[in-house]
């Protein structure tokens, strides 16, 4: 049954009608773009939420204008009540996650170039690709409907802690219909996530055109591909647990929620559920979440790093080998997100090894980059600046979690902005430089046109800074022991940080507009834009070798051959300082890893 | 460009190590026994971590200056050491950091976590509820009556469940909304959730633990310093989470036993 | 001719490097070094019989977060009630391990069918109505097990036991009911000759993996419950 | 000079069916006076420290409104109300009533209305109150109110006794008592109350705490009279 595709795959006709074109498409590359698309839209919904939370932070009394449109209880007259706040938060998190942090480095870039970079004509089942996007979609759209449905979306936070989660309405607004709602819509998205999956893997493992070894894909199909791995782990388990929920819901059933509670004087009719049970199921999806966001972004910016340093990575083994590292760690460090959430004290410090460890293959990763910059002949452009404020970025959250691996320094961060500066900085804003990178250097390819350099810059630019402004504060606010989650900072002990607070709102206001400007230029290019050669950037993987934008059928029915590893540069050929993976041309190289 | 970056990248890295540096925002000063060690933990992971920062910071600046738009004919150069030497670079430096902090972290965790309270600490319990912590000490007979969840009712400040019309124990407990404790003595904290997840947190303490509904945690801890402190729940537990503290009174042993006199006298 | 024949691709070693195609190539041959091809053995396997095993290990992953569930629910408190499974299930348990045998012979004997020696197989197809007949009944006889279980008052929210029998016994039954789908589609394919091998192998192999995993909730909720 | 005694006449003809005419003709009327026996439970003093805002409000710390005593006995915050017999069910008054919420308090504690009443929800402190009424029949709803924000107007449409709570700050607590009449009254200082304007008829006469239950008397009004109800509740020791 799985393989009813497999023959259409390798051999479906070119898409006639304009549904099969466009809507229904079983073309990995529309698939790609649609992915896209989605998260784009997500990651502009995310954006303004961030910015409404932001200014009720700064100015808590403030009335945001319009805001009591989109709920005239959870807003009256534009002011923020203290539960809508957390429900927009929950959003934000919930959008930003799982429809952009997820969906656009690994199943937009990933579906559109993991077939082409291995050689083939598409991935083995459209069918369950085109599924994938469809039912992710469908998630989307479940879970923006509790924007309007009931009294709003869930308030429990992205991580939808037990037995808030559980218990029902009597918690709150949205922890009726609201967390159904959620918990429907990140079971949907885990199924979509799960058959993407079963297309990358299947993909890079039998796919391959002849002479493509594995060692001879580009690091981003690596990054890719063992995204997808992880990918296939953590959201079979997020599955399961999300039924869980929904039975607690609506079957009665008590997996989450203990005897004895008793919310508004009300007994709850609920007997002798584990509250950590979902944590640890939770985590368990909950921490490789956060490599799913980052190794795409790390084999996207090492394969563009390359091309514009002319020069390959000091090792491409190396780098492959750490992702790998990061990727089986992952599901060893769960735990260090419940140091203090009562668990055994022992299995914290279990959990705290591998934690500090797990900062081993980082390191080497961004040693590579560093190091590899060396001698190199790097061409500025706004992908590249991109990929290199990757790298800053990735550091400086990168560093925080020595701490946050502790379990007796995480008493005192633990749960406060140190935290949130810590992920927004490292799974946020540096997978976010890693969607950019790839999308200025990706568009030609994907749209068939270049993208306007200067507004490039400017937006990096904007962006650089304004993060920085925005997310070390985070940080210097988490020392000084300012709680997470808050919707206000009624008490005296807070009042001395809310200047810190509007700081960062007004920062965050200028980089969220500045991001409009990479939107614009995104649309004003894909329509007026400056048409793209086939291979603007002199790179070498198999993307570059074919037509701009690629047939339908990747490569007009011939197939590639591979007779390189991806990244032949700083050699003398008869195109210049590199050689294509396609092309017999012999060099003479010292990168062939034979 | 490329230079204007790099510079851009290093004062980014000088000024957000200034306010570290420069101590703008640190935590509250500590007044428990066993804070000192996660202090002094604190500023060793600082100390590594900085230097890893900004170390990593100005090197990819310096690259960045150096090796940026050198021209079509610019001779590539690779970096001598190679790939193996920074790896084990990686390995022996991150490895010895990663083991040092790991295991020192171990005996800041271990005082709180992996030892027992003493046998003379003093049980107070404490309940989470949305939205207030509210604290029961025993009173004169020493035992803590039993509760009953069915009878909690909040309009009539029975936040325990007490049933004190059949239950002695509980008629000379001390219910309050604010947490008193003497000077310089263990306290042994009996945590009870009411409803969902809540934490305990006191940052002068350098305490904090969640609350699990259906486990009742405990702690223990001793207070040094007399004063007036703050008590956050930092775990998500509804729409009133900002709102959700209590205090904490660090008295003299006299001055305590006045307010529990007060207390009882209230009840 | 009535049946494809389907071998894996010959590659003739004198072949264009430009005739290679997609789902060759895999990580089993050697690659061209700088210009010079040297291709050994040019075949990679079907994806469909590596998407199988991406598939049964999902499947797998989602029981063993079942499970972790079970064995921590059931040590978090005091309120586990155990009570003595339905009999029928060991009857089912039966026809499941028959199905698993009747589809092992019919995949031999579509195997030798479509090996070309017709005259030996009366009709392939045989075998595998009998695998779905049985299939159908096990899950029949799963349903049935419910209702007794209804009948003695368990529902699925009585007490987190019946909860885990509910689940687990129904997730199973949903995936066997896949495993079903794909018997039909198989049966499809073949009587309009369009069958391939690797629909028959993968499809066989998640079926016998429903028969183990069934073997394993029956082992885990004997225990448990 | 002459058509406006002509008007009057003709005016009062109009109305006196309506409504004036049984208070004018024979205005029946139960009063009383409601108390309590034994010693009720002591009201712990409420600490709220939480919310300075409010705790600055109240020179000393306010107790809990469980058992609100007067002298001699009286009892505050009981409703008396005709449970049966009334005739004019449905009439709905039109005046509105308000329910505030100030230094982190109901005011008042205990707000009688009739059915489909429309009745207004004001936040008069300084920090953010949630105001979460807990009904079986009617529909249960929960809403915020920031400081400055426009008061809710709320109404319930199935009689009901509805306690109230605030979910942040979990001391406050009231009671909404939605009856089918317009007959009621709560219990004033002196344990007072007074149902006028009782056309003849018998009645049944309702007494609800919220601690100690509900009481009822019959009544049988046959004229202009004033017929004297009194209730005594059992005080409860905790």
């Amino acid at each position: 049954m799985h393989d009813m595709s497999a023959h259409a795959a390798q051999h479906h006709a070119p898409p006639t009608s304009f549904i099969r074109k466009y809507v229904f498409s079983l073309d990995h590359k529309v698939i790609g773009k649609q992915y896209y698309g989605l998260a784009l839209v997500a990651a502009l919904c995310g954006m303004v939420l961030s910015w409404m939370m932001r200014i009720h932070l700064g100015w808590t009394n403030a009335a945001i204008p319009g805001l009591q449109l989109l709920s005239k209880t959870g807003a009256p007259g534009g002011v923020m009540t203290p539960e809508y706040y957390l429900q927009l938060m929950t959003m934000h998190g919930t959008i930003m996650v799982f429809f952009v942090l997820t969906t656009a480095p690994f199943a937009a870039f990933g579906n559109f170039f993991l077939p082409i970079q291995v050689g083939a004509e598409d991935m083995p089942f459209p069918r369950f690709n085109m599924m994938s996007f469809w039912v992710t979609f469908v998630a989307f759209v479940v879970l923006m409907s509790s924007f309007v449905l009931g009294d709003g979306p869930t308030l429990g936070g992205w991580t939808q802690y037990a037995p808030l989660n559980a218990v029902g309405s009597v918690a709150g607004p949205g922890q009726g219909l609201g967390v159904v709602l959620w918990m429907i819509s990140i079971a949907l998205f885990c199924v979509g996530q799960l058959l993407g999956a079963l297309n990358f893997i299947t993909t890079t493992l039998d796919l391959r055109v002849k002479g493509m070894s594995l060692m001879r894909l580009p690091l981003s199909a690596w990054a890719w591909f063992i995204t997808s791995c992880m990918g296939l782990t953590a959201f079979s388990v997020l599955f399961p647990a999300c039924i869980l929920v929904i039975l607690d819901h609506v079957a009665g059933t008590s997996f989450f929620v203990a005897s004895n509670l008793v919310l508004n004087d009300q007994l709850q009719p609920h007997s002798g559920g584990s509250t950590l049970l979902w944590q640890h199921l939770f985590w368990f999806f909950g921490h490789p979440e956060v490599y799913i966001a980052i190794v795409p972004g790390i084999g996207i910016v090492s394969h563009i790093l390359i091309t514009s340093m002319r020069k390959p990575m000091l090792s491409q083994r190396v780098l492959i080998y750490c992702m790998g590292a990061l990727a089986v760690l992952s599901y060893g460090v769960y735990g260090h997100h419940m140091f203090v959430s009562g668990m055994n004290p022992f299995s914290a410090l279990a959990f705290s090894f591998p934690t500090l460890v797990i900062t081993i293959p980082a390191t080497i990763v961004v040693l590579i980059w560093v190091f590899s910059l060396y001698g190199a002949n790097l061409r500025i452009n706004s992908a590249s600046l991109f990929a290199l404020g990757f790298i800053s970025m990735f550091v400086s959250g990168g560093v925080s979690g020595f701490f946050l691996a502790q379990p007796s320094i995480d008493i005192m961060l633990h749960a406060t902005y140190f935290v949130v500066g810590h992920f927004h900085m490292v799974m946020g804003v540096a997978a976010m430089f890693g969607i950019f990178a790839a999308t200025y250097f990706w568009a030609p390819k994907m749209f068939g046109r270049m993208m306007n350099e200067t507004l490039g810059r400017i937006h990096f630019w904007l962006s650089f800074v304004g993060t920085y402004c925005i997310f070390m504060p985070f940080h210097y606010l988490g020392m000084a022991g300012n709680i997470r989650r808050y919707s206000s900072f009624p008490d005296d002990y807070l009042q001395p940080l809310i200047p810190v607070h509007r700081l960062i709102t007004v920062a965050a206001l200028i980089t969220g507009a500045a991001q409009l400007i990479f939107v614009y230029n995104l649309i004003h290019s894909r329509f007026w834009g400056k048409p793209a050669t086939d291979n603007p950037w002199e790179a070498t993987s198999l993307e570059w070798s074919t037509a701009t934008p690629p047939p339908w059928d990747n490569f007009g029915g011939k197939y590639p051959v591979v007779y390189h590893d991806p990244y032949q540069y700083g050699v003398k050929s008869s195109v210049g300082d590199y050689v294509m993976q396609a092309s017999p041309e012999q060099v003479k190289t010292d990168h062939d890893e034979k | 460009m490329a230079k204007f970056f790099a510079v851009t990248i290093i004062i980014i890295a000088i000024l957000s190590a200034i306010p570290i540096l420069r101590h703008t925002w640190v935590a509250p000063e500590d007044i428990s026994t066993h804070g000192y060690l996660i202090d002094e933990q604190m500023s060793e992971t600082m100390a590594e971590a900085g230097i890893a920062f900004l170390a990593a910071q100005f090197i990819l600046a310096i690259f960045i200056w150096m090796f940026s738009n050198r021209g079509r004919d610019a001779k590539i150069k690779k970096f001598p050491g190679g790939a193996t030497g920074l790896v084990i670079a990686a390995l022996l430096l991150v490895g010895a950091e990663v083991l040092a902090l790991g295991v020192f972290g171990v005996k800041a965790w271990a005082d709180q976590y992996l030892t027992p309270p003493s046998a003379g600490a003093m049980p107070i319990q404490v309940q989470a509820g949305q939205f207030a912590f509210y604290f029961r000490y025993p009173g004169p007979d020493g035992t803590f009556g039993a509760t009953h969840p069915e009878l909690i009712n909040e309009g009539s400040q029975n936040f325990f469940g007490l049933d004190p019309e059949h239950d002695p124990d509980s008629r000379d407990d001390i219910v309050t909304a604010e947490m008193a404790i003497p000077v310089n003595k263990e306290i042994h904290l009996l945590m009870h959730a009411k409803d969902v997840g809540h934490s305990f947190f006191v940052r002068e303490l350098r305490v904090q633990q969640d609350f699990v509904p259906g486990l009742d945690v405990s702690l223990h801890f001793t207070a040094t310093k007399v004063g007036k402190y703050e008590i956050v729940c930092t775990q998500l537990c509804g729409l009133g989470h900002y709102n959700m503290k209590a205090y904490l009174y660090v008295y003299s042993q006299e001055d305590f036993e006045n307010w529990v006199k007060k207390e009882q006298a209230m009840q | 001719m009535a049946t494809t024949i389907h071998e894996p691709p010959q590659i003739e070693p004198d072949r264009l490097p430009d005739h290679g195609h997609s789902g060759n190539g895999g990580w089993r041959n050697l690659v061209p070094a700088d210009g010079d091809l040297r291709v050994t053995q040019d075949y990679s396997p079907p994806p469909s019989s590596t998407a199988i095993w991406v598939v049964l290990f999902a499947v797998t992953m989602m029981f063993a977060a079942f499970t972790s569930a079970l064995f921590v629910r059931k040590g978090s408190s005091l309120d586990w009630q155990t009570f003595t499974l339905p009999s029928i299930l060991y009857f089912n348990t039966l026809l499941l391990v028959a199905s698993s045998v009747t589809l092992e012979i019919s995949r031999r004997r579509v195997a030798t069918y479509m090996g070309g020696l017709k005259s030996q197989v009366k009709s392939p197809a045989r075998w595998l109505y009998i695998t779905l007949f049985l299939g159908l009944l096990f899950v029949a006889g799963q349903y049935v097990a419910w209702l007794q279980l209804r009948a003695e008052g368990l529902y699925l929210a009585t007490n987190p036991s019946s909860s885990f029998f509910y689940l687990l016994t129904a997730t199973h039954a949903l995936h066997v009911l896949g495993g079903l789908g794909g018997l039909i589609y198989v049966i499809r394919k073949l009587s309009k000759s369009a069958l391939r091998r690797n629909q028959l192998v993968a499809t066989a192999r998640y079926w016998h993996f429903m028969g183990i995993l069934w073997l394993y909730l029956l082992l885990l909720l004997w225990i448990k419950l | 000079m002459r058509p406006k005694p002509m008007l009057l006449a003709l005016l009062t003809l109009l109305v006196c069916p309506s409504m004036m005419c049984p208070s004018l003709m024979f205005a029946g009327t139960v009063s009383g006076k409601v108390t309590y026996t034994g010693t009720p439970a002591h009201q712990k003093p409420i600490d709220m420290s939480k919310e300075p805002s409010c705790a600055k409000q109240h020179a000393t710390p306010i107790t809990t409104e469980t058992v609100v005593s007067g002298p001699d006995n009286a009892l505050e915050n009981v409703v008396v109300y005709v449970s049966a017999g009334a005739t004019d069910e449905g009439q709905v008054p039109s005046q509105a009533i308000t329910y505030t919420q100030k230094g982190c308090q109901y005011i008042p504690h205990v707000l009688p209305m009739h059915v489909n009443q429309e009745f207004d929800i004001v936040n008069d402190d300084q920090t953010s109150h949630n105001i979460h009424p807990l009904p079986k029949v009617n529909i249960e709803w929960n809403l915020s109110q920031p400081p400055g924000t426009a008061p809710y107007h709320k109404k319930y449409d199935k009689a009901e006794f509805i306690p109230v709570k605030c979910n942040i700050h979990p001391w406050m607590h009231g009671w909404f008592v939605v009856l089918k009449t317009s007959h009621y009254d709560i219990s004033k200082g002196a344990g007072d109350f007074k149902l006028p304007d009782l056309p003849p008829g018998k009645y049944t006469i309702t007494a609800w705490h919220e601690d100690y239950g509900t009481q009822t008397a019959d009544v049988t009004i046959t004229g202009n009279e004033t017929k004297d109800v009194n209730f005594t509740f059992k005080a409860k020791a905790y």
